[in-house]
């Protein structure tokens, strides 16, 4: 057990599966001698050797193709992507070939490969290092879709993805590399003696299509992933609501009977996401969650979000839903 | 060489093909090219330097009295060749008879390779067992020289319940993962640069296993294509990179796909040797592909091969060439028809006649007659069975997740 | 006025829009001298000439990209895209270039450009010829998202697409290029004689943003696009029930209005879409009007769609909703 | 041309930089190239073939001892040289103060074009006014060339409420239309195959403009730049392409971005005119560029550019290079630094003198400082004020849709 941030134990879940699993390869720009440009490929070359870890020329959709090629033969690749704004030349590659080379051989082709990518805001990145494209993905079937929050899923999520059969599309909300981020920019905590932080060195899993309780309640149920996360803890003890907050931490397949089973406790939902609201993942689950406990729902199920705009640069704390939103959310539930 | 003088130039360029309908397919007689104009260089130290000649001339071996000349001729024994042959009159007819039954509803859709069959055919008989095949649609004839049972690949286009991609995927969409004939896919390009991958995790485990991927002229355009040179070029693993210059893409023309003399001069900047192939002589195709199997083997990457052919078919069942292209272009063009000129080289050689021609084709049409007969016992697309719906579900994951699986019950099948 | 199928009148729009602005141009993949794999531009170059209307290369990236070029410098370009699984190579430049030039350049350069691409299924297409992949346009701000259904709002839809001054991603059922389709793979109708076939030979519009009631009714809303309406259509008369059926048109931005008034007379809402379930448009629709119209819903609004699997070839039948199961998931909101 | 003979090469080759943290930079002494090595063709009648030595060898007017010599030299007037070192400084300068305010916090981040000021300044002064610059992230010295006022530029980094993009990208992702300079975006490569479309509408409005567009290195493996290169290829629209190899992408070295040996030959398959330069020689850039203007302002179509120069600096000012290579590359690679080098050129030729520098430095400093507190009275990043919130909402769309409107009630700012 060790003290790490979200950086180090993705790293150590990194050179554990290395050391495992001959099979694993790990590229993408910059990961290879010079660790990557957020460090999580840290040493990792140094320790095990220019083949198993390496740099890639600099184009996205041709990392995807050498990856589902590795997967294809045998290998079990994780590939980085260095901010999930530049996923989008992979697009087709992911959704058209990797996605579906399983159903469309019969099974008789496989690619098991997990993209790794730093997601989401508060950075100061402005329309292209802070999106969170999560929902592009979820709309196609065959992808497995994760988004860690804490040091500690987010080295046993990655662990469970490389270790999947399936291909993942492994998002790291970057505002959390180093620090939980509760909404306020100018209060920048490091992971140090966060509980979350404590990683055990060796090979753990946290499953895929689990979601994490992150605390009880029985007012209301929020929903949310990545960054969110620590944003809606800060405001559901800002709203004095007893709140269930559920880190969704698998999105396809998300855990149905996690979050069924809070809303049929508290009636009540609020879903949280970086992303602009149209066709949001939190579209999907509002409307899974209506179609499944109609009878339970007091009042409206509310989506918090990013809004329906590019991702601003000097305005970002007006984009990204703060705690004062999401509490006000969850307040407005009550008063139904 | 493509020729650029009939494109438009005010205000800017359209590449146009050199005839339309209506016009008189003129291409000046045979090819200017003999097999003697090329030297073939030591495959274990040529450089791309070596090969500019290769990448804008053409390699061939059968020359226009159908024998076999040059530096580059395999010297293949008469049981290859006529072995060859066999596999390149088996596609044919086969895709005769399934363009037949795709006219009776007994498939949705079809594409032949025809003139073309040499392409898939050579190039995969001068690999190795164990080399990986990553086709387009228009390469299916390697699955004979693997021996893949022809009941199997009719099940598959007629998606019946024996189809082994279960129905999933479009006619001619092969997969076949005992001959290492990886899944066809239709987006364009998308296996060039997956090709690559294939090779790297091959030479990673250090398995003597090299990758051969085609794509077309036209799919040459696609960021996939350079994706694959690029990568080839700064990893070097065993990979063969072909483009198919069958001078068509569905009605535009190879002007069109590149303002270039020629394909294979593209992969001399990537330091990748280049050469340039007559796709419709067998010989030729056998011993550029063999050669560049030798170096892929020999750990010194990939090679970049431009197979000149002619699309003498319609692009597709659904396609109808003579809205685009004089209907006797094919005839016109110097390159011939692959069956043809391997069979009169067999005959000047006298290593074949016509009998043995009408007797091999008979017997070859009987076979693809039962095989078709013994597929369609298990269903054809006009009347069923076909795969069971289930198969939508399974197989989307390693196993079926809780929301598929409660669709599959929603649907009740 | 002439009887049109949504082939002819798409053909029609286009040639319109080649007379009245010269700066118009039409490109795509066999478009030029062929006119078009489904013929719509059928006959435009050798009215307009080789560089109104003109073949490009094999690589919808470089379409999107040259597209956005010309829209920069005062184009108007309609690009087609030949199938709309083949759009996803130039995902990056759609979504990340197009969508966001106007914002990211404080409004110093636009876009304004169409891409015209047949969708969806019941042509025997198979994973790669007949997706629907609409919603995977609608989370990204910036984009207009149209998705047409009979030969009159094809023509009137795609004018206001290329009048436009936003980029619009313009759909076309394939399905029902040449006549609607009920449901019923064995009758294959043509528009001829059709009261939507009848199509103006000028000039006119479908405003965008504007949903079209296809039929009224008390007991349910019915929503649906492309050649689910007609599909919808059979359904709601199978089903015996007086369904208001609305025709959406255009997804991004939709109409709420019409949407929200026909919710609050009937309290039930079935949504109809080919694409998979999971974060499809439906998710969106369902997210807003339950958000919308909490208070008004009788019963839980359904929706039925394609799988969460990629698209078959012999079993489609099974995979595209059937007017069974539309007509069932409208009963099922009468019971509750 | 590239140096490959580091790389790994079992089971696969990987390329390294020729030098890494430790190793003494060691690149031989000076360039082999000389400007009499290379002659100027016609613009109006070279073909690519004419270019093979210009797209293998370096063109450069410069010589070691600061002479404009050769075929190239543009013979340009003093007032011009004088004008381009001014812009150089004013870039440097106007860098430097830049990153010294984003340590500050007053911008978020920053890139400067330290070492490769010459090239959007040489290249946008060989341009005429009516020319698109399509930039990427380290061309925003043609703004300079163009006459955009610093304090406007500042605006823009520092994301206050005179930023002309309104705060809604980051530093240094300047848009100028009155300049012709179109809009910079985060995503590599993008701008390459756009600027051919731009190109393809001047050339079909009939207005006599050209669109000049550059990317790096390492961004030349994107598929864009097959596009670019392609449709340029087939369409022949007038446009400039630029491969700005610095050498450096972020981490990783051009070895690993390519295993031929020049970027500029790639350029020569698609028939396109394919020159070599050296980037850090003004007169070089500045002749080469204007050959490319002639031929596309004649109808000739597209020249393809690698601009060889050296990353001086940083990637950007998240970066720390001392990691991945020896701190004094830089001033061991030959190529030099392009200010000091027309600065000598200058002084060599009697224009110019060392106190003339000094006071040139003093007054643009001056004049950069005065603009970046005139700047800072509209606010900037670490205090505001910014551009106010209401701008996420707006340009979206030409108008607000209702659902935009909404949510910007919601935020109600
Ligand atoms: C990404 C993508 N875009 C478009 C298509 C439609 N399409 C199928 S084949 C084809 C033409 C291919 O021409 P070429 O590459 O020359 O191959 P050939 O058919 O001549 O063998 C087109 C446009 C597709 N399948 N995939
Ligand atoms: C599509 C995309 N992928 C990755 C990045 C991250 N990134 C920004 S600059 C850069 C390196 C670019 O190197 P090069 O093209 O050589 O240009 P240089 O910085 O040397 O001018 C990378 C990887 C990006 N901006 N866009
Ligand atoms: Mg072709
Ligand atoms: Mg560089």
């Amino acid at each position: 057990m060790a003290d790490m941030n979200m950086i180090k134990a993705l790293n150590s879940a990194l050179e554990v599966q290395l050391q495992k699993d001959k099979n694993v390869v790990i590229f993408g720009e910059d990961v290879g001698y010079f660790g990557g440009v957020f460090r999580v490929t840290d040493g990792l070359q140094k320790k095990f050797g220019e083949h198993r870890v390496f740099d890639s020329p600099l184009a996205e959709g041709g990392i995807a193709a050498v990856a589902m090629g590795m997967g294809l033969n045998g290998l079990r690749p994780v590939a980085e992507i260095q901010f999930a704004d530049y996923i989008f030349p992979a697009y087709d590659q992911i959704v058209n070939e990797i996605a579906k080379v399983r159903h469309r051989s019969g099974g008789e082709f496989t690619a098991p490969l997990t993209f790794r990518t730093p997601a989401g805001g508060g950075i100061k990145g402005g329309h292209h290092h802070s999106q969170s494209p999560e929902a592009q993905f979820t709309h196609t079937p065959g992808l497995k879709v994760v988004y860690c929050s804490t040091p500690y899923n987010a080295k046993g999520l990655l662990t469970s993805a490389i270790e999947c059969n399936d291909p993942v599309i492994f998002f790291e909300p970057k505002r959390c590399y180093r620090g939980p981020f509760y909404g306020d920019p100018h209060n920048v905590p490091t992971w140090s003696g966060h509980p979350d932080a404590e990683v055990p060195t060796e090979h753990y899993t946290v499953p895929l299509e689990q979601a994490r309780v992150v605390r009880e309640g029985a007012a209301c149920t929020v929903i949310a992933w990545g960054t969110m996360v620590h944003v809606c803890e800060q405001a559901i003890k800002d709203s004095g609501i007893d709140c269930e907050l559920i880190d969704l931490q698998t999105l396809v397949p998300w855990d149905r009977d996690t979050v069924v089973n809070s809303i049929e406790k508290t009636g009540r939902c609020v879903i949280v996401h970086e992303a602009p609201k149209t066709s949001g993942f939190g579209a999907e689950m509002s409307a899974s969650i209506q179609e499944r406990c109609f009878y339970h729902l007091e009042a409206p199920i509310t989506r918090v979000t990013g809004w329906d705009t590019p991702f601003p640069h000097t305005t970002e704390w007006d984009y990204l839903p703060s705690t004062e939103r999401i509490a006000k959310a969850i307040k407005n539930t009550q008063e139904e | 060489m493509t020729d650029r003088t009939t494109a438009t130039t005010k205000p800017y360029t359209i590449g146009r093909p050199p005839f339309r309908p209506g016009d008189e397919a003129d291409f000046g007689g045979a090819f200017t090219e003999q097999p003697e104009d090329l030297s073939r260089p030591d495959p274990l130290t040529c450089s791309a330097q070596d090969t500019v000649e290769h990448a804008v001339g053409l390699v061939r071996v059968l020359n226009d009295k159908h024998e076999a000349k040059g530096d580059w001729n395999p010297e293949l024994s008469s049981e290859t060749l006529i072995q060859g042959l066999e596999y390149m009159m088996r596609l044919r007819i086969f895709d005769d008879r399934m363009i037949k039954m795709q006219r009776t509803g007994k498939l949705s859709f079809y594409m032949r390779s025809f003139g073309e069959e040499a392409i898939a055919i050579a190039q995969t008989m001068a690999l190795e067992t164990q080399d990986w095949i990553f086709p387009s649609y228009r390469q299916p004839g390697a699955q004979f020289v693997r021996g893949r049972d022809m009941v199997s690949m009719i099940c598959h286009c007629i998606g019946n319940t024996e189809d082994n991609v279960k129905g999933r995927q479009m006619p001619v969409h092969y997969t076949w993962k005992e001959g290492r004939f990886i899944s066809i896919s239709s987006p364009v390009g998308t296996q060039f640069s997956q090709a690559v991958g294939v090779a790297m995790a091959s030479a990673y485990k250090g398995d003597d296993e090299v990758c051969i991927s085609w794509l077309g002229d036209g799919t040459s355009a696609q960021g996939d294509y350079h994706y694959a040179l690029n990568f080839a070029s700064t990893f070097k693993p065993p990979v063969i990179l072909n483009v198919v210059n069958n001078q068509w893409a569905i009605s535009t023309h190879a002007n069109l796909a590149t303002g270039g003399r020629t394909f294979a001069e593209r992969g001399l900047a990537y330091d990748i040797p280049s050469i340039r192939v007559d796709g419709n002589d067998f010989l030729a195709l056998y011993s550029v592909t063999k050669w560049a199997r030798d170096r892929a083997g020999a750990g010194l990457g990939a090679t970049h091969i431009e197979v000149y052919t002619y699309r003498a078919g319609a692009h597709s069942s659904s396609d109808d060439p003579s809205a685009y292209r004089p209907s006797d272009e094919f005839e016109c063009w110097p390159g011939g028809d692959p069956i043809e000129r391997l069979k009169s080289h067999l005959i000047t050689a006298k290593l074949w006649d016509e009998k043995r021609h009408t007797a091999l084709a008979k017997k070859i049409d009987d076979e693809v007659m039962k095989s078709y007969k013994e597929a369609c016992e298990f269903g054809d697309l006009a009347s069923g069975p076909y795969p069971p719906a289930s198969t939508i579900f399974t197989e989307v994951y390693e196993s079926v997740p809780w929301h598929v699986q409660e669709q599959r019950e929603e649907l009740g099948k």
